[in-house]
C-alpha cells in the first residue's frame, strides 16, 4: 500500500513497516538520544564517571535492530550500542542501572563498565571491552543454531576500527566456508577513538566481503528506512540459507568516544558541526510528517514524553543499591556446579 | 579394565562421550579425515559427520571464539589446539572471553568449553613444539587448568571437564601419549578436577610433580627405594584448582619437599606450590623448598644434546632427590 | 631537578630520547593526534611528524609485530598498547616472536623493542581496565619486565630500556600517573633493569612491593612507624630479571617478609618471590613468607564497592604488617 | 632479443631472463628437489627426526626468488621454501646442518626445527613454527625501508594456510594503509596438513586483496617464467613506490606435510598422480629443450651434477659437529649488552 501523503513519498510500506513501527522506531531514537544527554549531565555532576555516547548512530542501530526478531534471533552488539539494545528490550531504568553500577543493572550486575550490555533473557550475549571479540561468538552461535536446526540468525555490530582485529578476520571467514545465518554490522563513524578511517582500514570495508565470498552492502547509517532495508535483506538471505552478508553502515558520531576523550584535539569543530546537520533523528521526523504519519505536534509530544521518561527512569536507577561488596566474590565459576 | 596408553584414553573417551550426547562437537586443525595430528580424533569424521567435527581454518583464535560462541548457545565444544605452543593466538579469546563471562555478566552466561592441547617436549620438537603453557592459564580467574598423565586420571577428567560448567583448559603431554599406559576402567566414570593424588607413597620426602615429570620422579624414587630412601610422589594432575591439601598432608609427614616440574622454574607452577608450602606448613619443615624447573631458556632447543640439556632426567632427579634427603 | 609526575615523566623521557635518536619511532593506538589516550604522546605528531608517531590500526598484533620487523631493520621502535588488559592480542607476536628470536637465530638477530603499557586498577576501569599483567610476561624466557612507579626511575629505566638491545615490556601503572609525583634529574641518565630498591629502610619486616601497592606499602609503613615498628619496603622495579639478592638482604636482616601485589595472587609475581625467598633464606625467617595478593577474581569489577573489595589499601596493608610483625 | 629455437617460442627474454638466469633456476629447482629426496632416505634410516619437503612447489619458490635483488631485498619466507633460500644463498650443506641440527646450522645453530630458514648475511629474516608470524614482520621491515630512504623491496611468503591468521590480515592491512615495498606470495597447494583449501579459505586468496585496496593476481605456481612474470611486476610496482601486491600461485605439495604426516588419510593417490604430471622441473625442461637453451644431454648432466653435490655436502653436514651442550644457555638475551 505504497502512497504518498502530504507529499511525501512513502518509503516504508514497501518495506513492511507499519505506522506502529514507525512511531516505536521514533520513540526508540528519542529514548537512545535523551538517555545519552542524560547521562552526560551526569558525568558533568560527577555522578557517572565513565559515559559512551550513541548520539549520531540510532538510525544505524534502530534500523538494523528493526529486521531481526527479537525473542529468536540473536544479538552480539558492541559498546556504543545503547539504541540497540533499547530497540531490544532494554528499559532506560536498565541503562542508568549500568552507568551507576548498581546490583540490578541486568548485563553484570554492575561489574562491568557501563554500556556492556547483555541479557540472557533478550538474546544479548554479554559484551566486552577487547574489541571484536564478540564477532566469533557470533560465528559460533550461529553455527550452534544450524547445527540444532533451530529458526534463527545471529547478527553482530561492530565499528569500522573493529574489522581490524584478527577476530573479525576469523569470523568472516568461518561464516564464508560454513555459509553461516550471520549478518556483519558495521558501524562506520570514519573515527576509532581518533585515529580516522584513512589509517585504519585500506581499501573499504563492505569490498572486504568479496574477498570471504559473501555479498558485502554500504548504506547510509543516517537513514533508518535504509539500514532496516539493507538489514531486512541481509536477515532474510540468512534465515533463507543463503549465508552472511557484511553491511557496512556510515555515520558519525556526536560527541567524544567516551567521557574519558577531548575529540577536540582530532576533529575539527567544523566537520562535528557538518556531520550533525546530517542527525538521524530530525531527518527521520521530516520523513515521518512528510508522509502524514506523525504531525510536527505530535514529535513534539514525543519528544517531551521521551525525555521526561528517561529523566524518571534515570532517578530511579540513581535510588537503586549498590551491590553487596561480597557479592564481588561470586560467580567465577558456576555455584550449582550445573551447567550454564 | 583395558590396558591403554594416554592418547588411546583420550581418542576412546572423547569417542563415547560424543557418541552419548550430541551436544558434544569437536573443532580444530585437521580434527576431521587426518583425525588429529595425535589422532586423538581419529575415525570421528566418519562416524560423527563434518558438522561435529569440524576442521577449522588455521586460525587459533577463531577456534577459541567460534567455541565459546557455540558453548553459549548450548553445545559443548571441545577444541583442540594442535599444538599448546600454538594456543598464543587464541590468548585474548580464552582469557579474556572463556574466563570471564560467567563472571562479568553476574553468572547470567556460563562457557562450558574444553581446550584440549598437547604440550611438553622430549620429542625433538624444538622451540615451538615443546613447550608448556600451564602456569600462564591457571594465573587467570575463571579458568580450570588440568593436565593428567594416567590414563584412568585423563578418561576420569575428561569426561569431568566436558560436564563442567566452566571452561577447562585440557593439557596433554606429548611425550606421554604413548610412553605411559594402564588400565582404564571400561565403566563410565568421573574423576573430580581439582583433586592431586599420591601416586606413591613414601615417608623421607614429598616429591611433588605432573606430567612427564611425574614418570620421571617415580622412576628416580624407585631407585632411591634401593638405598632406602622412601620418597612420596604427589601427581598434582590439576593445575587450578591446586589441591595444597593433599600436598601439605604429605610434607606434614615427611618435612621435605622437592617440587618437579617441566616449564620455565620462574613464576612456573612450582613457584605457587612453592609458595602456598612456605606461607602455611614454614615451620614443619626441615630443608628448603627446592624446585627443579626448566631454566630461563626458550623451551626447549632441538639439537639431541641441546634439549637433553634442557630437559631433566631421572638420572639428574635421583640426585636431587638424594640431596635434599639428606640435608 | 624538576618535580613530575609518572605520566609527565614517561612523556618527557620519551620525547627527548626521540629528539636525539631518530631510530626511535612510537606506534600504536591514538597515539598521534590525541597524543595517546594518557597523553604520554602529546605533541609528538607535531614535532616528529607522521612516519615517526604512528597511529596504527586498532590490531594488537599488529602493533607487536610490525614493531618487531621495525626492530629486526634497525630501528628502535617504542610500542603503545592502550591499556595493558589489551595485550592480549599480541601475546603470540611478543612471546613466540619477540622473546624467541635472538634465541633462535643463535645471536643472529636481536630484537630491540620496548612495549609500552599501563597496568592496573583503582581507577574505575573494570574488568578490562584494570588487569596487571606482568606475571604472564615475566615468566617468558627472552622478555624482560619492568614497572617502576618512582619518576625519576621511570626516567632512566625507560632509557635503559631503549637502548637495551632485547624486548623489553615496560609496565606503567596508569593510578600512579598522577598520583606519583617526584623529582626527576634534568640531565639524561640511564637506571640499569633488573636492580630493586630500598623504597624505605627498616629494621623489623621486609615489604616487597612495585607499582601502586608499593605507594600503599610506603604508607602503611609510615603509619606504623609512630607504633615503633619499623618497616623496610623494597621496590622491585623490575619484575625480571628479579633482584632476589637485595630482597634476601633485607630478609637476612629483618627476618619477616610480606610480598604485596595487585595482581591476583595466585602465580602472581610474589609466588616467585616466595619461592625464591623459600629456596634460600627459610632458616633465616620467623615468621611465615605472606602474600597479599589479589583474590582470584577477575581484576577488577567496576561497581564502587565492588572496586573497593578487590583492591588491598593502606589500612589493610598496615594491619597485615602490624601483624606479621607481632608474629 | 626475442626468438624463436628450435621451435619454442621464447617468453623468457622479454621477461629479462638470460641464458645464465634459466640455467641457474633450472640448477637450484633440482638441488631443491634433491635435497628433498635426501632428507627422505635420512628420515626412513632414522637419521633426520624431521623433514619438511619441498617438492612441487621449486617453479613458486624459485622464480619468485628471481624477482628480487638479492643483498638487498629483504626476506621472510616459511619453513616450505627450500627451493626460496637456495636460491638466495643457502648451500645444500646448510640445509643439511639444519635437517641434523649441527653447530654449524647458519639458521640456528641447531636450534629449531629443520627448515626454519634464517640469516642475517642473506637478509632472510629468521621464521618461527607458529604460522603467519613473518608476514607482521615484514611489514615492519618494509616500514622501516621506506623510513630509512633504503631502496629495498620485501618478500614475504605463506602457504594459503597461513591467509587465515590475524596476523596476516593485520599485515594486509598495514601494507594497504601505507603503501608499503611488500610483495606478499601465497604458495597455495590447496591443503593446510590435511585441510582442503574449502575449509581454509571463503571465497578466493588472491581476491582478498582489493579489499585491502591493492591488487591481487593468480597464478600457475608451476611454470617457473610465470611465477618469475608476476613476481617481478610486483617488486617492481613496489619499488616504484606504487605499493604491496597478493600474488597467489597456485601448485601442489608432492609428498606428505612433513614425515610426521602421513597423507593417505586426506589425499587420494589419484589426485596426488594426477598432480605429479604437472611437476614444475620437467615442465621447465621441455622448455629449455624447446628453447634450445638446454640440450636433453646438457640436463642429464645438470641432474646428475647436482644430485652429487647434494650428496657430497650432506655427508659433509652429516660429519659436522653438534653444538656444545651448554651453549643451550647462550643468546636468550645479547651477550655483549650492545645493540643487535
Ligand atoms: C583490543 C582492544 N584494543 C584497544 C581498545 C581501546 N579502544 C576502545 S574503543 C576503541 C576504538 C573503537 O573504534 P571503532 O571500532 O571504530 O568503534 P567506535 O568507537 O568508533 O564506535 C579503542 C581503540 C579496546 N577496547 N580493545
Ligand atoms: C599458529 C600455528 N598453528 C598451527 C600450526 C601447525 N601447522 C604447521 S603447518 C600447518 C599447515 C600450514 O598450511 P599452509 O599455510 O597452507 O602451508 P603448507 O604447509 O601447505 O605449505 C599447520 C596447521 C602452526 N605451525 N602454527
Ligand atoms: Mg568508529
Ligand atoms: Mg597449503
Amino acid at each position: 500500500m505504497a502512497k504518498k501523503r502530504s507529499g511525501g513519498t512513502d518509503r516504508h510500506s514497501e518495506l513492511g513497516l507499519k505506522r506502529e513501527d514507525l512511531v516505536s522506531m521514533h520513540r526508540t531514537m528519542l529514548l537512545a538520544r535523551f538517555c545519552d544527554e542524560r547521562q552526560w549531565a551526569f558525568n558533568r555532576q560527577g555522578k557517572a564517571p565513565f559515559v559512551v555516547p550513541v548520539s549520531g548512530h540510532e538510525a544505524a542501530q534502530v534500523g538494523s535492530a528493526w529486521a531481526f526478531e527479537a525473542g529468536k534471533d540473536v544479538f552480539c552488539p558492541y559498546y556504543r550500542d545503547m539504541a540497540l539494545v533499547l530497540a531490544l528490550g532494554f528499559t532506560p531504568r536498565d541503562v542508568f542501572l549500568g552507568l551507576f553500577g548498581k546490583a540490578e543493572d541486568p548485563s553484570s550486575g554492575g561489574r562491568q563498565m557501563p554500556a556492556h550490555w547483555g541479557s540472557r533473557r533478550l538474546n544479548i550475549i554479554s559484551g566486552s571491552s577487547p574489541i571484536a571479540t564478540q564477532v566469533l561468538h557470533a560465528a559460533g552461535i550461529a553455527y550452534a543454531k544450524r547445527y540444532k536446526k533451530e529458526d534463527a540468525v545471529v547478527g553482530t555490530w561492530f565499528g569500522e576500527g573493529g574489522t581490524s582485529e584478527g577476530d573479525w578476520h576469523g569470523a568472516m571467514n568461518f561464516a564464508g566456508i560454513h555459509k553461516l545465518p550471520l549478518v556483519f554490522v558495521c558501524e562506520n563513524n570514519q573515527y576509532a577513538i581518533s585515529v580516522h578511517e584513512s589509517k585504519q582500514v585500506a581499501g573499504r570495508v563492505y569490498k572486504r566481503a568479496e574477498g570471504y565470498g559473501f555479498p558485502g552492502v554500504e548504506a547510509d547509517g543516517n537513514d533508518v528506512l535504509e539500514t532496516f532495508r539493507v538489514t531486512k535483506e541481509a536477515v532474510d538471505r540468512a534465515r533463507a540459507g543463503d549465508g552472511p552478508t557484511l553491511i557496512e553502515l556510515r555515520t558519525y558520531r556526536f560527541f567524544s568516544h567516551t567521557s574519558d576523550d577531548d575529540d577536540r584535539t582530532y576533529r575539527t569543530r567544523a566537520e562535528v558541526e557538518q556531520a550533525k546537520r546530517n542527525d538521524p533523528i530530525p531527518r527521520f521526523e521530516r520523513y515521518l510528517v512528510e508522509t502524514g504519519i506523525l504531525s510536527e505536534d505530535d514529535i513534539a509530544a514525543a519528544r517531551a514524553e521521551a525525555k521526561e521518561e528517561v529523566a524518571r527512569q534515570a532517578a530511579e536507577a540513581q535510588e537503586a543499591d549498590f551491590p553487596d561488596p561480597d557479592s564481588a566474590a561470586r560467580h567465577v565459576f558456576a555455584e550449582d556446579g550445573g551447567a550454564a | 579394565m583395558t590396558v591403554k596408553n594416554v592418547v588411546q584414553a583420550v581418542h576412546d573417551t572423547l569417542h563415547d562421550e560424543m557418541a552419548r550426547d550430541d551436544r558434544i562437537v569437536v573443532l580444530g586443525e585437521d580434527v576431521g579425515a587426518r583425525g588429529g595430528v595425535f589422532r586423538a580424533t581419529m575415525g570421528f569424521l566418519d562416524e560423527f559427520g563434518p558438522e561435529r567435527v569440524i576442521d577449522t581454518p588455521l586460525d587459533e583464535c577463531l577456534i577459541a571464539g567460534v567455541a565459546i560462541g557455540m558453548a553459549v548457545d548450548g553445545l559443548r565444544p571441545v577444541a583442540e589446539i594442535q599444538f599448546a605452543d600454538f594456543i598464543f593466538p587464541a590468548f585474548n579469546q580464552i582469557v579474556s572471553e572463556a574466563a570471564r563471562l560467567r563472571y562479568r555478566s553476574n553468572g547470567d552466561f556460563g562457557c562450558p568449553l574444553v581446550i584440549r592441547a598437547p604440550y611438553g617436549g622430549g620429542v625433538h620438537g624444538a622451540l615451538y613444539h615443546s613447550q608448556s603453557v600451564e602456569a600462564l592459564f591457571a594465573h587467570v580467574p575463571g579458568l580450570k587448568v588440568v593436565a593428567p598423565s594416567d590414563p584412568a586420571d585423563v578418561k576420569g577428567m575428561l569426561i569431568a571437564a566436558i560436564e563442567d560448567p566452566d571452561p577447562v583448559m585440557f593439557f596433554e603431554h606429548k611425550k606421554t601419549y604413548r610412553l605411559v599406559r594402564g588400565e582404564v576402567p571400561d565403566e563410565r566414570y568421573t574423576t573430580p578436577l581439582g583433586k592431586a593424588k599420591v601416586a606413591r607413597p613414601g615417608s623421607d620426602l614429598t616429591v611433588v610433580s605432573y606430567g612427564l615429570m611425574l614418570q620421571h620422579s617415580l622412576e628416580a624414587a624407585e631407585r632411591l627405594a634401593t638405598e632406602d630412601i622412601d620418597v612420596e610422589v604427589i601427581d598434582l594432575r590439576s593445575i587450578y584448582p591446586l589441591d595444597i591439601d593433599t600436598v601439605l598432608g604429605s610434607v606434614g609427614k615427611t618435612s621435605k619437599v622437592m617440587i618437579v616440574y617441566e616449564d620455565n622454574r620462574f613464576l612456573g607452577v612450582g613457584a605457587e606450590v612453592a609458595a602456598q608450602i612456605a606461607e602455611n606448613a614454614l615451620f614443619e619443615l626441615d630443608g628448603p623448598i627446592v624446585r627443579i624447573g626448566g631454566p630461563h631458556v626458550p623451551a626447549m632447543p632441538f639439537s639431541p644434546p641441546l634439549e637433553h640439556w634442557f630437559l631433566p632426567d631421572a638420572d639428574r632427579l635421583e640426585q636431587e632427590m638424594r640431596k635434599l634427603a639428606e640435608f
